[in-house]
C-alpha cells in the first residue's frame, strides 16, 4: 500500500510491505526500513527497527493519526494515494480558523473582553476561561473585528467551542 | 488511636491520608463532590459520602455538610489535606465542638499564623528573622514614606494574603500609588480585608522551607528543609530536599528558628516555616503553613519519617516518636508535580479523560497519584495530577532518576507538564543548583524544538503501520462480511483518540 | 563509563539493570528469546536483539549468542543479572577474551564460590566459621562413618550443587544409604558432577546473608544483612533487612566476616555471602553468591546505595563510592515476590495473560515488575513477576505499610501468591520475628477461608448488576438492530474472562 | 429483573431494579441493598453500599461472572428465572469431571507415571508437567483404572487439556 503522510509542515510518500507475520517493509520517501511490530496492548506498539527498540502509543480519528512517543504526541495525516489524489482531510484548515476563536480546554467564562463590533489587535485577549482554578486569556490569532459573540459569562464551553468570530 | 478518620479533601492528598491510615490500622472516610463520584480517593476509602455539587464552595469548603458527614459516617477525627479547609480556624473550632478531633494544629495557632501582620509581630518577638518591613499601613502617604524608608524595591502585601495572591514587587516610586491601589482591590475581593503592608523585597531570594512537628507535651523538632524555588505564578512546581542555597551551619541554624517560630504559637502538629534566603544565605521568616504541605514527601524520602502518620498519631495525643538528634537528612529527594496543563501553551490548564497512564517503577522512585487511567480530570479543582518523587545517594542521582522516570511516565488524553520538568532538570542552572524564585520567567521559553530524523521516522513508521492495517481490515471485512473481526489485527486504534487534541 | 550495556537476562532483573543503566548515561541492548519479543525488556531497551526459540538453553543460556550479539551491537560490557549465566566462569572468560567487560566477579572467584568444597576449604582457611562437616567423600562406608562422627542429623550435599537441587536432609543411619543414591544421581542428572560432602544439620536454621561490595584497589565492604528464612522448596519468598535473628553486636562480627571471606578471594563486584544462623545466633559460611540476588532492593532501601550502580562503576575499574563507615541501616524494608502461582492448590504455576493490573504506590512502596498489564507470562521461564518491596521506620511500619501496597496490588487474568504474602505477613510468629527456613512447611495449610457475609453480598451484587446490564444491552439490540452500541453502558465485561480459570 | 445466582454451594434468589441512573435497589435472599453502582473502566466498576465503598473487577463469560475483589476472585452462576427453571449452565458439571485428569496449567508433558490398564488410587500422581522452571505432579481426584493417555511425554499442553481419562 502507498500513502501520503504529513507530519509538521513535511509530506512524506510511504509504502508498506508485509514480508511474514509482524515484519515489514516500510519506505518513506525512497529510505527504506525493515520493521518488527507488534501491537502489545490496546495502543501500545513495540516497533524493533534495525535492532533499535521503540514503544509507542497510537490513535486513529478520520485519517489522523495521533502517535505518542517519549511524552511527546505527534499528529499525523494518512491517505492512501487515490485518496491524496482526490485531496482528503488533513490537506488544510483553510485561513478561515485562524478568524475564529475557540476555547482551548473545557471550562467557564469568566469574562468577556470584547464585544461585537469591536476592533481587535492581533494577540490582544479577548475572553477569560476559567478551568481547574486558573483564569486563563484567549488571544486573538490575526487582528480583525468582533463579528459574533457566542458566548456569555458563566456560560460552560467544552474545548474546541466557537467562542468568538472575527471578521 | 482513632477509630474511623474523614478526609475532607480529595485527590493524592486523599489518597495520601487514606493510605496512612490504613497503615494505622484506621477505617477512613472520603467525602466527594457530585464531580468526584469515581475519582480515586473515593474507590481508596472504606466509606463514602457525596457532599453536593461541584464547585468546591459548595462541597469540599463547607463545613456544615463535612461535620455532618462527620457525624453521620461516627468518624472520631477529621483529616482536612492541605488547601480546602485546612487553615481555616473557625473548621478546626467547629470539629472540636462536635467533639471530633481536627488532625492539625489548635485553632489559635491558625489564626495567629494566617494573618501575616500578626505572625510577623510574633515571630519578631520571638527573634526570629523577618525580612525588613512595615506593620499594617494606612492612608498613601503613610505607604509611600515607609517605601522610601526601607528603599526600593519593596513588596506591597495583602495582610491575609497567601498563595501568591495580594502580592505586587514596586521597583520605583513612582509605581507605588498604582501598586498600591491593585493590592488593596485585590486584597478586598479575594480574602474581604484590604488591609496591607509592605517588606523590603529580596533580590533572587530563594525560598527555603523547614518542616516541624509539634506534640501536645511541647515537644518540637525540625525534619530539615525543603527548597521550593522553582516557582511559576508563585506555584510551586519542583522542589528539592536539601536545599543548595545554603551550608550546614545554616541549615541547622535554621531548623532551631524553625521550632523557636513553631514554639512561639505553642504548636501541635505538622507544620512549616517558610524563608526567603539570599544570596549571603541571609534568611527571613516569610509565613508558617499550619497543614501539611504538598511537598512533604521528599521530606519523608530524605528523614525517613512518615509525616501523615506523625500528623495523626500527635493528635491522639501521643508524644512524638521520633527525638531531635535522631533526625537526619541522608541522601536527596526532587518533587516534580505534574500538572494537568500545556508547557507548550502557556499552560494552558488540561483537563480531560485520561486514555493511557503508565506510571514509573523501581528504586527511589515515588508517585503519590491522585487519578488512574480512564479516569476524566475535572475542571473543577486544580491541576495536578500526581506528585513524583526521586531519591538518589547524592543531588545527581536523584535528577538523573527523574529524569530516567519521567521518560516512563506516559500519559495520554491530556497533556501535561512532563516535558517542561525534563527541561528543568537539564537545565545548567538547575543542575548546578543556582536557583531563585525568578527562575521559570528568566529561562522559560518553551519547550526546545527537537529536530531529529530517528524520531521523525518512527513516527511515520508507526502512523504508516496503523494506516495499512486498518486498509487490512477494511478489505477483510468487505471481502468476508461474517468473518469474525478476531483474526484481524487491532492495530487499528479507537476511543483514545477522541479525547486527542 | 560504558557506552553500551548488554543485558544478559530478561525480566524484572533486566529492567532494573537498564534502569540502572540509563541513570548513568549508558544505552542498553536488550536480547529476547522466540518468547520474549513482547517482554517489558524489550520495550525498555535502546536496541534489541533475537536470540533464539524459547528454551533459555536456546537462547539465554547460549554463549556465543550472546557474544555475537555483543559484537553486533557494538556492547562495551555485559551484564549478566541474575541466574543465566551470571555465575559460569566460562561465560566471564569468554567475555574477557573477547574483549568486552563482563560485569560481575573474576572467572576465578566464581569458580572457586562456584564449587561448594573448594569454598568451604579457603573459608576455613580464612578462619571464616562452616558447618562441621567434611571434604568430598568416596564409597558408602567412608559417608556412613563420617556421619557417625558428625553426629544426625545431617546434610547430605552435591559438590557443584546450589539453588536447593542436590540436598539432602538424612535423620538416621538407616536413611543414609538411600539419601547417598538420590544425591548423586540428581548431582550427576544436575550438574554432571556426582560428587558429595556432609554437613551437620543446623537445626531451626535461619538464613542470613550479607551484601558485599568489592572494587578492583583491593577495597571490600559489607551493606549489612538481610534475612532470608521464609522459603519455600529452598526458594525465598518473602526477604527482609535488617533480620530479627542477630543482635547489633553479631550484625557487626557478621558483616566483618563476610568481608574476610570475600577478601579470601579477591572478590571484585557486588556478591552474597549467605550464612546459618543457629537459636544461639551462632552462623556458619553457607555459600558464596557470586552475582547480584534477587533480593538486592531490601538493601538498597535501608542503606540508601543503588547495588546494581555499584556493579557497573566497579566494573568500569572506578573505586568504591562509599566507605565502610558511611554504610548505615536506616529503618527496615521487605520484599515479597510476587509469583504466578496458586497458593490455594499447592503453588501450582499459573501462567498466562494478565488481563489487569494495578500496582501499588505512595510512600515506601517499591515495585520491580517485569510485566504489564495485557502481557502473556510465558511458560518457558521462573513464575517471578514482580518484587514488592515495603519500607518502614520500624520493622511494624514496614509490615503494615506491606500489607497495604498487597491490598492495593491486583492482578487478575493469571493467579498470584499475594493471598499468600497476605497470610504470611500476619501470621503471629512472622510479626514476632520467630522464624526459621522451615516456616512454611511447618505453618502454612493453605490459605483461610473468610466467611464474610458483607464480602459475599458485594460478589453477588456486583454479577448480579453485571447480568442486569447484559441483559438489558441484549434487549436493546434486538429492538433497535441500528442503535449505536456505545449507548448502552458496557458493563458487560468480555475477554478478561478469558484468562480466568 | 429477577435471577437464581450460585456462590461457592449456595444459591441466592437476587431481583434488580434500576432506581435512577446509577441508582439500583437489589434484593438478595429479601435483604434489601440500594446501591450506587459506576463502571469506571473497562472491568473496574465502583459500588457504594450504604456509604461503604467497594472497588471491584467483573467479568462474564456464558452466564457465568468472575468478580475479583480484594485480591481474590469468585466464580458467581448467573441465571434469569426463566432460564433457571429450564435448568441452564451452572447446574453442575456431572460426575463425569473427576474422571478426566486435565492440565492445570499451559506446560510441558515431563513424565507419564501411569499407562493405560493401570489402576490407580485417588491422590496418586498419575502425570508430572513442567510449567515455569517447576515440575508439577497432577494427581487423580479419584479412583479407578487408566482408561486412556491422551498425551506423551515432551508434548506441550493447554490449561484445562484432557491428559488421562480413568473408569
Amino acid at each position: 500500500m502507498a500513502y501520503k503522510a504529513t507530519l509538521g509542515d513535511q509530506t512524506y510518500t510511504i509504502s508498506v510491505h508485509e514480508l511474514d507475520e509482524h515484519q515489514y517493509k516500510i519506505v518513506i520517501d525512497a529510505e527504506e526500513h525493515i520493521i518488527d511490530g507488534r501491537q502489545l496492548t490496546g495502543h501500545m506498539y513495540s516497533l524493533i527497527v534495525e535492532n533499535k527498540s521503540f514503544t509507542v502509543d497510537v490513535a486513529e480519528k478520520d485519517d489522523e493519526y495521533t502517535v505518542a512517543y517519549e511524552g511527546k504526541s505527534f499528529q499525523v495525516g494518512v491517505l492512501d494515494e487515490r485518496k491524496a489524489r482526490r485531496g482528503g482531510a488533513g490537506a488544510d484548515l483553510g485561513g478561515a480558523g485562524e478568524k475564529e476563536v475557540c476555547s482551548m480546554m473545557p471550562g467557564k467564562v469568566v469574562e468577556l473582553l470584547v464585544q461585537a463590533g469591536d476592533a481587535v489587535e492581533k494577540d490582544q485577549g479577548v475572553i477569560i476561561i476559567e478551568a481547574m482554578k486558573m483564569e486563563n486569556e484567549i488571544r486573538a490569532a490575526v487582528a480583525g473585528t468582533v463579528k459574533a459573540v457566542h458566548v456569555e459569562a458563566g456560560q460552560a464551553v467544552e474545548s474546541g467551542e466557537l467562542l468568538i468570530e472575527l471578521e | 488511636m482513632f477509630k474511623r478518620v474523614l478526609i475532607a479533601n480529595r485527590g493524592e492528598i486523599a489518597v495520601r491520608v487514606i493510605r496512612a491510615c490504613r497503615e494505622l490500622g484506621i477505617e477512613t472516610v472520603a467525602v466527594y463532590s457530585d464531580a468526584d463520584r469515581s475519582a480515586l480517593h473515593v474507590q481508596y476509602a472504606d466509606h463514602a459520602y457525596p457532599i453536593g455539587p461541584a464547585p468546591s464552595s459548595e462541597s469540599y469548603l463547607v463545613i456544615e455538610k463535612i461535620l455532618d458527614v462527620a457525624q453521620q459516617s461516627g468518624a472520631d477525627a477529621i483529616h482536612p489535606g492541605y488547601g480546602f479547609l485546612s487553615e481555616r480556624a473557625p473548621f478546626s473550632r467547629a470539629c472540636s465542638e462536635a467533639g471530633i478531633t481536627f488532625i492539625g494544629p489548635q485553632p489559635e495557632a491558625i489564626e495567629k499564623m494566617g494573618d501575616k501582620v500578626t505572625a510577623r509581630a510574633i515571630m519578631q518577638e520571638a527573634n526570629v528573622p523577618v525580612v525588613p518591613g512595615t506593620d499594617v499601613l494606612g492612608d498613601e502617604n503613610e505607604v509611600i514614606a515607609a517605601a522610601e524608608k526601607i528603599g526600593f524595591p519593596v513588596m506591597f502585601k495583602a495582610s491575609a494574603g497567601g498563595g501568591g495572591k495580594g502580592m505586587r514587587l514596586v521597583e520605583k516610586k513612582e509605581d507605588a500609588l498604582s501598586a498600591l491601589r491593585g493590592v488593596r482591590s485585590e486584597a478586598q475581593s479575594s480574602f474581604g480585608d484590604d488591609r496591607m503592608y509592605m517588606e523590603k523585597f529580596v533580590e533572587k531570594p530563594r525560598h527555603v522551607e523547614v518542616q516541624v512537628l509539634g506534640d501536645m507535651h511541647g515537644n518540637i523538632i525540625h525534619l530539615y528543609e525543603r527548597e521550593c524555588s522553582l516557582q511559576r505564578r508563585h506555584q510551586k512546581v519542583i522542589e528539592e530536599s536539601p536545599s543548595t542555597a545554603i551550608n550546614q551551619d545554616v541549615r541547622e541554624q535554621m531548623g532551631k528558628v524553625a521550632v523557636e517560630a513553631a514554639k512561639a504559637v505553642n504548636y501541635v502538629g505538622a507544620g512549616t516555616v517558610e524563608f526567603l534566603v539570599d544570596a549571603q544565605q541571609n534568611f527571613y521568616f516569610l509565613e508558617m503553613n499550619t497543614r501539611i504541605q504538598v511537598e512533604h514527601p521528599i521530606t519523608e524520602l530524605v528523614t525517613g519519617v512518615d509525616l501523615v502518620k506523625a500528623q495523626i498519631e500527635i493528635a491522639t495525643g501521643e508524644p512524638l516518636a521520633i527525638q531531635q538528634p535522631a533526625v537526619q537528612q541522608r541522601g536527596w529527594a526532587i518533587e516534580c508535580r505534574i500538572y494537568a496543563e500545556d508547557p507548550a501553551r502557556d499552560f494552558f490548564p488540561s483537563p480531560g479523560k485520561i486514555q493511557i497512564l503508565r506510571t514509573p517503577g523501581g528504586y527511589g522512585v515515588r508517585d503519590d497519584s491522585g487519578v488512574y487511567e480512564g479516569w476524566e480530570v475535572p475542571i473543577h479543582y486544580d491541576p495536578m495530577i500526581s506528585k513524583l518523587c526521586a531519591y538518589g545517594r547524592t543531588r545527581d542521582e536523584a535528577i538523573q532518576r527523574m529524569l530516567r522516570a519521567l521518560q516512563e511516565y506516559t500519559v495520554e488524553g491530556i497533556i501535561t507538564n512532563i516535558p517542561f520538568h525534563r527541561w528543568a532538570l537539564t537545565h545548567p542552572r538547575f543542575v548546578s543548583g543556582d536557583l531563585d524564585t525568578g527562575f521559570i520567567p528568566q529561562e522559560y521559553r518553551g519547550l526546545p524544538e527537537e529536530e531529529d530524523h530517528l524520531r521523525h521516522e518512527i513516527i511515520l513508521v508507526a502512523a504508516a503501520l496503523a494506516a495499512y492495517h486498518k486498509d487490512k481490515e477494511l478489505a477483510q471485512s468487505v471481502s468476508s462480511p461474517q468473518g469474525s473481526p478476531g483474526n484481524v489485527s487491532a492495530w487499528r486504534a479507537t476511543g483514545w483518540r477522541e479525547g486527542v487534541r
